[in-house]
This record gives C-alpha cells, structure tokens and sequence, in this order.
C-alpha cells in the first residue's frame, strides 16, 4: 500500500549533471506521487557506489532509478536489487548485462562524441594535435563519446592526430592537472575533448591559468554552470548540453509505469544540443544548461 | 596487556557499536536489521578490515602506513594481468600476494634501516605504487577474470560470502597472534619504546621489516579480493583507504604513539563508520548530510568512549 | 689478580660538540664488584652504554676475556652473557612487569603452541613475581602496565631483571637510586651473592656508603678519563670524594 | 631550541632543495629556472604554504589536523555567498577568516578538553566542514565574484603575486612566533610533554585550542585565497590537502611526535614536492612516471636529509 | 610549633583496583623542612602530586593556612607558592635547560618587543646557568636539549628550577637520588638555606643521612596511611627503618 517508493542513486553527488537530473525526477515525483530519495557516492566510482546501492536495495524501495559507475562492477549488486524484486531502471550510463534495467534512459552518446569532432576539428582548422580526457574507461557514457570522437576523426579529418585518452576520474582536480602537464608536454597541443561535466570544468580551468586562451580550442560534453563561464569567457568553444532533467523526469515516469505493472520503454533517447557562444544566450538554449539545485 | 585490561579497552567502544545497531535497528527494523543488510554491510567492509589489520600492527609499531591503497590497486593489477597471461587464477593470487609483500619489505626496510619517517616512506611508496599500476595499465582500470569476479567474488558458503569467512578468518588469527604470541609481544615493546626494545635484544629492525610486510601483504590480498568482489582493479577507488584504516585502528582505541592497541577494537572502528553510513542512507539522509552527521557521530562516539574509560580509572 | 675478564681502553665518544668520554679506561677482574664513580656527567653511562652495546665508541677498544671484541648492538653483548641495568630504565612502559622482565626472552607455552609463538604469560608473571619478591619490590598489581608504577618498583623490575638473566658481566648505573633502604639493602646483598657466583659486576653509583659496603675495587672517571684506582678495604671516602671532584688525586 | 640547532635542523634538507632546483635547472636551463616559471611555481605552492605552517604549530603539540582541506573548501563557500549576498569582498574575506577560526576552535576545543585524539576529531570536522560547504552550495562549485577573481586573484606588486606576498609574509611571521615567541615556547613544550607543561603552569589547554584555532583560521584564509586564485570555491579539489600539507611538515624535520619542528623546514618541505612534480612535468616525463618518480625522489631527499644530520650529531 | 602551614587530612586516591592513598595525613609547619619516608609504593609521591594539585584526591582535605582549599591544577598550586621537584622529574625533554627552567614564566624582551611575546633567550640562558651552578651543576652546553643531558644534571635543573620560584613550600621528591656527592650536598645545604629564608620544604628520601641531616621532623607513610611521626633530632635511624617497614611503630 501506500505511495510508490523510488530512490535514485547518481553517479557522483553534486555533480551539476545529477544534480539537474535529480531535480527533474523531484520534480516529476511530486506530479506523480511518488517518494523520492536520492542517494549518491563522494566519487565517480563503482566501489564508493556499491554499498550505497545494497543500503538502498536494504530500504527496499519498489523502484530503483541508477547511474551505474562501471558497465561490469555494478553487475552484482544490481542483480541482488532485481533478486529482492525492485524495478531497475537505468538512467544516463548502463551495465553489460542487458537484463538489468527495465528501462534504459540515455543521450545518443556515439552520436555525441561525433559532434564534437566535427566542432573540435573545425575550431583547429582541421589540423593539430588533440587530446581526449575522460573519467575512467568502463563508464558506458563517456566510452560511446569517445568511440563516436575517434571515428569521426579516423574518417573525416584526416590532418587531425589524437594523442589519446586520459582519465580524470571524474575529478575537476585531476582534469586539471592532466591538462596541465600534456601542456608542458607538447606546446603544440591544438584541442582538448573533454568528455563530461567535470573533466571539461577542470581541462578548462587549466586552459584558462595557462593563458593559453584562443591557442588550444576545447569542446566539451555537458553544460554545467562553471562550463557556460568558460564557454562566454572563450576558453571553450563549444558545449554538448544534454537533457538530464529530462533523462530524471523519464526515469521517474518509468520506474512508476513498471510498478504500477504498466508499459515500460526498454530505451529512451534523449537529446543533445551543441552550445556555442553565439547562441548561448537564446532562450531554447538557456532551458538546456544545467541548474546547480532546484 | 592483559587480557583484562584489553576487554574493558574495547568494551566501551563496542558499546558505542551496539548502540548504533539498535537505535538504526529500532528506526528501521525491516530494513536495517535484516541479514540480507548486514551481510551486504559486512562483506563491503571485509576488504577494509584486512587493511585496518595490517595498520593495527604498524601503527602499535609507533608507525603508519599511508600506502596501502596505492599496494592493493598494484596487487590487483598484478593479479589481473597474470591471471591473463598465464590463465590461472591461483598465480594471479600468488603476484597479488607477493607484490603487496614486496612493497611492504620496501617499507619496512626503508623504515626500520633507513630511518626515514614512516609517514615520508609510505607516502612515497604510495606514489610509486599507484603510479606503477597506472603505467602498468595506462591508467585504465583492468577487469577481473570472469571466473574470479563470479566465482569467489559472489561464492557463498552457509549464506555468508566466501570473501567475508577469509577476511574474517585472517583478522582473527592476527587479532590472536597480536595478543598472545611473541611476534605480538615484541610489536607492543617497539611502539612501547623502541630503544628498550633494542636493548632488551628484541631485533627492532627485522621485527618492523616483517610488520609492515605483513602489511603489504594483507594489502596484497585485499586487491586480489577486491579485484574479485568489484570485478575491476579499481585504479582511482583507493585514495582514501589509508585514511579510512588509520581512522579504524585509532576508532579502535589504538594510540597513534604506539605501544596500545587490539585488533578486536578496529574491528569496532571498522564498523562505526560503515554502520553509520549503511544506516543513514537506509535512513534516506541525504549524502551532505551524512558527511555532516557521520563526522558528527564519530566524535561523539570516540567521545563516550574515552570518557568512559577515564571514569574507570580514576 | 688475574686478566680483567672485561676491559675498556681509550674509549672516546663524542656528541656533536660534547666530548662525552675523552680516552677512558676501564678493567672488570672476574668474580669482583668493582665501582665507578664520578660527578654528574662524568661520562659514566656513557661508558656503560658503550659497554653493553648500546652505543658505539668513536675510538677505543673493548676486550672481553683479552680478546679485542666489538659489540655492535646491545643483543650481541647480551648474547656474550653481559647484563645492564640502565640509568634510564629502558623498560616498555606499557608492558607488564613480568613482560618486561622477559622481554627477549618470553616463555613460550609447551609443546605445538609454544612452537607457534605463543607466550605462556602464566608462568613468566610468576617468575617475574618472584623475582622482584626477592628484593622486597611488591608490586600491587602484575596486570598494570609499567607506566603506573612508583619509581622504586620500576627499578626494582630492571634490577631482578638483569640480575636474573646475566651469565658473566652486569653493569648497574645506579640501580638503588630510587629503592627504599630494605630494598637497597637486598639489592646490595644480591651483588654480593651474584659476584659469588662468579659473575662480575660494574656498579655506578653516588652513593659512597654503598661503594665501599659492596665492591671490591673503585674506578674514578672525571671528565671523561679514568683518574684513579682504588682497592675498596684501602681507601678513606675522603679520597673517593676528592678523586671524583679533582680538589686530590 | 636554540637558533643553532634549528638551522642545523633545515641545514640539510635545504641543500637537497637546492640541488633538485641546481639539477632542473641545469636539464633545462631555458624553461626551468625561469621566472615566470619559478613564479608559478611559488605562486601554486603560496596557498599550502599556509595550511602547512598551521599544520606545523599542530603537528609541534603532536597533534595532526585533517580537517584543512574541508575547512579551506567551507570557508571559499562561506565567503562566496557572503560577498554575493553584500556585495562586499571585505566581508567575504571576514566570513572566511571566522568560519576558518571557528572549525579551528571547535577542533581545538575537542581535542583539549574532550581529550579525543586529534585525529578524530579532525576527520570529524573534515566530513562536517565539506558536507556542510556541499549541502550550502548543493554541491557545485560556486564562482568568485568577478573582482576578486581578478583583482586579489591577478594583481601583482613588484612583480610577484600579491597572493605570495601574503602567504610569504604570515608565513615569516609564524615562523618567526614560533621561534622567538612565548607562545611558540609553549608549543615545543606541550609537544615535548604536555605533562610537564601542564605543572610548570602553561595552560595547556588553551593553548592547544589557540593552535587548532590558528590552523583553522589559516585555512579559511587559505580558502579565500583559494577562490581570489582559481575563481572557484574548489568542493571537490581540495581531498588531500591534508596529506599534503602533513607531508610537508615532516618533509621540513617536524616530528610527528611532537616538540621538535621549524616552519623554515615546512617551507622547504612544501616546495620538494613541488619543485619535483613542476621539474618532472617540464623534463616531460609521463604522468603516471612522475607520480612514481615524486614518490622515489621524496624518499630519497629526507633519506639525505636523516643521514647527514645523524653523521652530524655522532 | 605554629598551626602548621600546609595540611593534608584522609587524603584517599586509588588507581582503578590499586589503593595508592587510604587516609593519608602530613603536616608541614612553617618554616620547617619534613621529610617524608616510607618504602618502595608507599605512596609518597601519590601525596606530593596531590599536594601540589596535579592528581585530584579522591577524598581527603587540604588546608593552607588553616583554610580548605582546592587546588584544580598544578597551576593553582604554583600561584599559592608550591613549587615541587617531581620524582619523574617532568622535564620537556626536547627544550634546553634554559627553557625548560623558564617555562610557565618566561622572561620576555624588555619594551614593545615584550609585550608582543618576544622570549629573552640570552637573559634566561645565564640565570638559569647561575642557578645550575649554584647545585655545582655543570652543563657543557646550555643549547642541548635537556634529553642529552645525564640523569644527574637533569635533576640538577628541576631541584634548581623548583627552589627558585618556591615562595611558601616546595615538595622535593628524591631530588638528590641521581645527584653526584658534592650536588648531594649542595642541594642539602640548599634545602637548609630555603628553610632559613621561611618557605618550608617536604623532602622524600630514601637516604636515612640525609634525612637525619636536613629535615626538622620525619612523617612515615606505609601503605597508603602515615603510621608515625617523629622529631627529628630524637630518633634514630633504626626507628625510622622499622617505622617504614612495619618491624616497628
Ligand atoms: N645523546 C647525547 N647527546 C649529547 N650529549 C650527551 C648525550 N649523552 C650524554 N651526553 C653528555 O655527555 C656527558 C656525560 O654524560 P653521562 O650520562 O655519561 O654522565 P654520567 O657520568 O652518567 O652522569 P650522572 O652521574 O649525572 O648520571 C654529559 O655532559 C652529557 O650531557
Ligand atoms: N597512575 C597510576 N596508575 C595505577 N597505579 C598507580 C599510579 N600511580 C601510582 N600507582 C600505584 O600507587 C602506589 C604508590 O605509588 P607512589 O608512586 O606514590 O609510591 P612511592 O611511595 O612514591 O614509591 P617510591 O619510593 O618507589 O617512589 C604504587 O603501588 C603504584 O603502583
Ligand atoms: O552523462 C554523464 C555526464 O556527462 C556526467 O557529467 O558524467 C557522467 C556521464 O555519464
Ligand atoms: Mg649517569
Ligand atoms: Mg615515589
């Protein structure tokens, strides 16, 4: 009896993504009537996430809305979710195992990483070194961009070379030093891709104290408000917004279909908006960037 | 250290343990105290537990040991990449072992031979360790073997996970050893006094080598089984675990000055903080919040702890 | 008199500036108790500590039954059956009396379990017990740890200690410091029983009555040096005082 | 403590940070020791500075406070809303300096009188400092005003930062408290024996709360500086400044112990570190090398550093 | 005899299951110096610390002056003019002697400079060498920090330290036990200088001489409760020893 009870478990705490993600799904659960908790680990990491995921499973929700950390590390404790009958639904990243998530709620992030490519490279003049940060390998999400990236490059710009990837794990801090020292390392460096919110924050941040502004072009996925400075200040060029509002409010919606025993949708696909600094300040695009609470 | 005195070191702060697991017990008795809870809570903090062990015998050294992290992430890369190149999990057991082993003999002989500050040595060895599984990886988390992740990753035995009966097994026979052995004896007289120690023909020097040997290698494991339990090396998951160790062991009632200190009381300190957390996201607090009120109630508890003790004594 | 079984030649030791010991001389004839005396920091401990191995000398040599012999920790002279009583105490203070009378030597329990380590603290609490008993320390408790006991009692554990365990040589540097006058007393008497038994002892101390109830033989150190022997039944304690203070000898 | 003996002390662990700067700047003349590099270098390193030299006052009472970082983080939150919500930088400043002051108190307070050890109570206030800043801003970084970012954050005075100006000069003037002062007297003397201390009439336990609430107050400044320098208050970036800034101080020939320390070695225990990783990332060396290099090298200068000053005192 | 300056009444303290006190009483006229005896654990240094307020009695009275009072610290104790030497001697191992001597009242530049704290390293460095010299303490060097230094010449700087400051009693708890025969002395004469100049003196000891030598009257402690109390000049050595011990008294 009673309301239905959902908990969403992010991927990191406070992080502007989740954060927005977080405050669609209130928002939608008091449209619905459904309880709302939200729970999420101090880092970007399966290990910090599993317990947090198996006290959640122990409150026994009826419905858990998660971000998994790790295709494969968060295998186990979500099939002890599913053995204790709460309706999974996966929101932003997925696991491997394709029985987890009743629903799957995502941006096309192939797609995604393949934009910025094009953007990156146009920015660079179709020529020059660039270098790919990320959070860790293993993330559903920021995998798929970085596939999506390295195609397009492969394919359609040719006078572009990728020095690579590396992780941040998801930490604005280690963004920035990464940054830091690929500047020391090659002087010439042309582009940054930087894959999420808090990878780009901190590759910027570092772009920005290296006075390099103007010389090294950076795009980055997600639109959080420190990004948006970054964007209008012109140390990054082009963001790639994505709707987590929406991606929270589908996931309420759905995580309430499947207990109620209604129809769910196996994938959702969200959109994604390229935002520059021409357009920033248009009113669509305003609605996309990212809040910090709600 | 009599058996005596150590009880009534753990007892208060195992009441203080006790406490929580009612009060969270009463808020929420069809969640909180459910097996299915308290096992998942015990087997996520069994991996700690091994770290916190090997800590206990260091710190009682009068020593500390901030590189565990960086050695379990070593191990666990180590493991993996034997376990794939040679397809045998048993060697990739064996590299984890010997690897924590070898970076705690590191330790150690920089530590009792060198002279060097423990705390400048294992933070050394904390970056060149980590550093190394990075350059081993690329930086990269690897993955586990399949058959480890499913296998005693999720292995059972009388309902409780395999990984829980080996963690707990370990601690036990070192929480006896400490207690009620000579190797035990000889690890409180250096932390005790050091020269004393020396004088009295104890071999201060290799005794501190074995012990944070020990350490290495009980943080050796503890990667092989968390490379099983998370099915990935966890390359950036371990920054905090010297912290979260060294918290336990202190929890615990161990003095960070060396000489005082029992395994049963980290087991303790390894507990406070997990059931504080486990119980206030069954709670539903929210996670700033938790920050907030689980700082709050470790203060408080090591508060009751001590005043306790000091009323007994006095 | 025969070959000193212990002798001590030009021991020098410096600390940073401090020239602790300056060439200092020393012979420990078997079977005699023989006195060190001299002023506060005349490099006493100093020696003794060089002696038992505890630090090493910047120059000099050691020899033991006339063979030239570096220790090069206090386990080998330990080893080579020699024996202190530290100034300082050297003991755990959070070990037991009885764990700090064995430590370094703990009785391990019979048979498998002994062989795997483990202490058999019944026994070891016992023989310690008995051991202070002999000097009229008692000790109230023998679960607390050292660090509660009165400065006499912790003496007391130092001296049964080294007492029990040397087999050829012990040095006390000042072992009835702080005794009371029975166990000051006892303890005078068991270094007279223990020279009996054939094992020489150093004993250092300020205490001019003790000197001359207890050794055989008196060495005087000032500033460092060796200024003068005595054969105990021939020397006034005026000749004592003023060797040690330089105003004779 | 006699002026002797404290640049005895420092003696020799400066001439290993000589040599490291002598050595880059030889690999590279060009780059290295450049000013505008050597700038950069101070200029990054001015804000640990000064958790450092608070962190050497506790460390001295042989105490340990990790709640630095977490009171840095609160302390930029506290002054960026402040000055949003007025208006006025000064303010912001203020909110800083007293939010830093009061986590400081508060520490000291429960070390001192709740006689917790301090590394509870200090991971204590670590969580309630960060939780506190994260629940305050909802855990996103906020931005600093527009003219603290560039104006404190970019002016300059005789061509050095005015941010090095400041941290260079509380830093000299602690250190020279600590060394000449009564005050810093009774520092060495808790640290040495707080006992001892206590009966020759110090109070003691004011004194360590003055301490904890120096450090405290330093690193709410630190978070001010913090948020003029990179813009952000940082709530993530700021998890092992702690460690760092301990690092330091036991770099410096601070024992962990207590008693014995300088902040003229915690200055040059500060810039090891970094005069490695900026030389190490200037030479060109991998990441994941320089984290194994750092750590190799750190090792090895305080190894230099125990060796020549036992060779001294024998 | 005056109404006795200092007086301590059942003072009882126990340390968990040990009973260090059980009604222990002392009574210290003005201007006297008492010593107190008794054996290894009898207690003596338990009342000291009690008297000069760094142990809180479990029970028991405290009167200076005739008036109860309540020392909370050893602080308070110090403002009434109580200095003590303690038996552990509580020394900052890792401060000069200087420092050390100092502490809780150093002496500060003269001028602005004072008043910001500034230390008068230079001042206090030769007052407390004159004070050490005055004991026949002699330090090599007045930089090493107080743990280099010999078990002599750190008490050298407590006894010192104490009898400077002590305006109305100071406790000495075996101050001269690791003392040279001369610093013996001296510290004995000192002890009768200070009474002389008014402040009255607890002494310790285990030695029967010195006692008989310095002290006014003798208070006995054993086990925890004073069993006897005699005037000096009227008993004898075998009196005192069976008092201790129970053989008599
Ligand atoms: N570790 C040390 N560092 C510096 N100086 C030292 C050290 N140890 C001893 N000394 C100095 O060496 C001298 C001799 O000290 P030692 O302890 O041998 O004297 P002692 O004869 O035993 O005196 P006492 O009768 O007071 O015990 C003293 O001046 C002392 O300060
Ligand atoms: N902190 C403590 N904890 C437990 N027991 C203690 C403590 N302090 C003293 N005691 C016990 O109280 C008794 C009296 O100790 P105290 O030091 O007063 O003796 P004392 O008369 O000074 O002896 P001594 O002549 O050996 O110095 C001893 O049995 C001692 O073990
Ligand atoms: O889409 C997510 C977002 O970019 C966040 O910032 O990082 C993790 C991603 O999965
Ligand atoms: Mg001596
Ligand atoms: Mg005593």
């Amino acid at each position: 009896g009673g309301a239905v009870r959902v908990t969403l478990v992010q991927g990191l705490a406070g992080e502007e993504f989740y954060e927005t993600m977080a405050c669609g799904a209130r928002a939608k659960a008091k449209e619905l009537g459904v309880e709302l908790e939200v729970q999420g680990p101090q880092k970007f990491d399966p290990t910090l996430q599993t317990p947090i995921v198996n006290s959640v499973v122990a409150a026994q929700p009826d419905a858990l809305l998660i971000a998994p950390t790790d295709v494969k590390a968060m295998i186990a404790p979500l099939t002890q979710a599913k053995q204790r009958n709460i309706k999974i639904i996966l929101v932003d990243t997925v696991v491997e195992d394709a029985s987890i998530g009743l629903s799957r709620i995502s941006t096309d992030n192939v797609k995604g990483g393949a934009a910025a490519a094009k953007a990156l490279s146009e920015q660079i003049g179709g020529k020059g070194k660039v270098l790919v940060i990320s959070t860790d390998p293993g993330v559903s999400t920021v995998d798929a961009r970085i596939k999506g990236f390295e195609e397009e490059i492969k394919a359609a710009h040719p006078g572009v070379s990728s020095l690579g990837v590396q992780y941040s794990h998801n930490d604005v801090g280690e963004a920035s030093k990464i940054v830091n020292a690929a500047l020391a390392k090659d002087p010439d460096l042309a582009g940054v891709f930087a894959t999420n919110l808090n990878s780009a924050t901190g590759a910027g941040t570092a772009l920005q104290q290296a006075g390099k502004l103007g010389q090294v072009k950076m795009v980055g996925f997600d639109a959080g408000p420190a990004q948006v400075k970054q964007l209008k200040d012109g140390v990054v060029q082009a963001l790639i917004a994505q709707l987590p509002g929406e991606i929270g409010a589908k996931g309420v919606e759905q995580a309430f279909a499947a207990v109620k025993g209604q129809q769910v949708t196996a994938a959702i696909p969200t959109d994604a908006t390229i935002v520059t600094r021409e357009n920033v300040d248009t009113p669509e695009v305003r609605k996309v960037l990212y809040k910090a609470g709600c | 250290m009599s058996g005596r005195l150590l009880s009534a070191q753990v007892f208060w702060i195992g009441l203080v343990l006790v406490g929580l697991l009612a009060a969270f017990a009463l808020l929420r008795p069809a969640s909180f105290a459910t097996p299915f809870n308290l096992l998942n809570l015990v087997s996520d903090a069994a991996i700690l537990l091994l770290l916190a062990t090997g800590m206990t015998y260091v710190i009682i050294t009068a020593g500390i040991d901030l590189s565990v992290g960086g050695v379990l992430v070593f191990s666990a890369v180590a493991a993996a990449l034997t376990a794939e190149a040679t397809g045998s999990l048993l060697l990739g057991a064996a590299a984890a072992v010997l690897s924590g082993l070898g970076w705690g003999l590191l330790n150690g002989v920089l530590v009792a031979h060198g002279r060097i500050p423990a705390l400048i040595v294992t933070l050394g060895t904390l970056g060149m360790s980590l550093g190394a599984a990075l350059l081993l990886t690329g930086g990269v988390d690897l993955r586990a073997p399949g058959e480890l992740n499913l296998g005693l990753g999720l292995a059972r035995w009388l309902g409780v996970p395999h990984l829980v009966w080996i963690c707990g097994a370990i601690t036990a026979v070192l929480g006896f050893a400490l207690a009620r052995t000579r190797f035990g004896r000889h690890t409180y007289a250096i932390g005790s006094n050091a020269e004393a120690a020396r004088r009295a023909g104890v071999r201060v020097g290799r005794h501190l080598v074995t012990v944070y040997g020990l350490a290495g290698l009980l943080a050796g494991l503890a990667g092989y089984l968390s490379l099983a339990k998370y099915g990935i090396t966890g390359v950036s998951a371990h920054s905090t675990d010297n912290l979260q160790a060294i918290a336990a062991v202190v929890i615990g009632g161990t003095s960070l000055f060396g000489g005082v200190g029992t395994v049963a009381g980290t087991v303790i300190g390894v507990f406070i903080p997990a059931v504080l957390q486990n119980g206030f996201q069954i709670l539903g607090v929210r996670p700033f919040w938790q920050q907030v009120v689980v700082g709050a109630v470790l203060i408080a508890a090591v508060y009751a702890d001590q005043r306790q003790r000091a009323r007994r004594d006095q | 008199m025969a070959g000193p079984l212990l002798e001590a030649r030009g021991i020098v030791k410096s600390y940073g500036h401090v020239e602790a010991l300056r060439g200092a001389d020393l012979a420990l004839p078997p079977g005699e108790v023989v006195a060190l005396i001299g002023d506060n920091g005349a490099g006493k401990s100093t020696l003794a500590k060089i002696l038992s191995g505890v630090e090493p000398p910047d120059d000099g040599e050691i020899l033991l039954d006339g063979r030239p012999m570096a220790f090069s920790s206090a386990e080998d002279a330990r080893a080579a059956g020699i024996e202190t009583v530290y100034q300082d105490l050297a003991l755990c203070a959070d070990l037991t009396p009885a764990a700090n009378f064995f430590l370094g030597r703990e009785l391990l329990k019979p048979g498998l379990l002994g062989r795997l380590g483990l202490l058999d603290d019944a026994a070891m609490r016992e023989r310690a017990r008995q051991a202070c008993e002999r000097l009229g320390v008692e000790l109230k408790s023998q679960d607390a740890p050292v660090s509660t006991l009165s400065g006499g009692q912790r003496q007391g554990v130092a001296v049964a200690r080294a007492v029990t365990w040397a087999r050829r040589v012990v040095f006390m540097d000042e072992p009835t410091a702080a005794l009371g006058v029975v166990q000051t007393r006892r303890v005078l008497d068991l270094i007279r029983g223990v020279r009996d038994s054939g094992v020489s002892v150093l004993l250092i101390s300020h205490n001019m009555q003790d000197v001359k109830a207890v050794s055989d033989r008196v060495e005087v150190l000032r500033l460092g040096r060796r200024v003068a022997r005595f054969d105990t039944a021939q020397v006034s304690m005026e000749e004592l005082v003023g060797a040690m203070t330089g105003a004779r000898g």
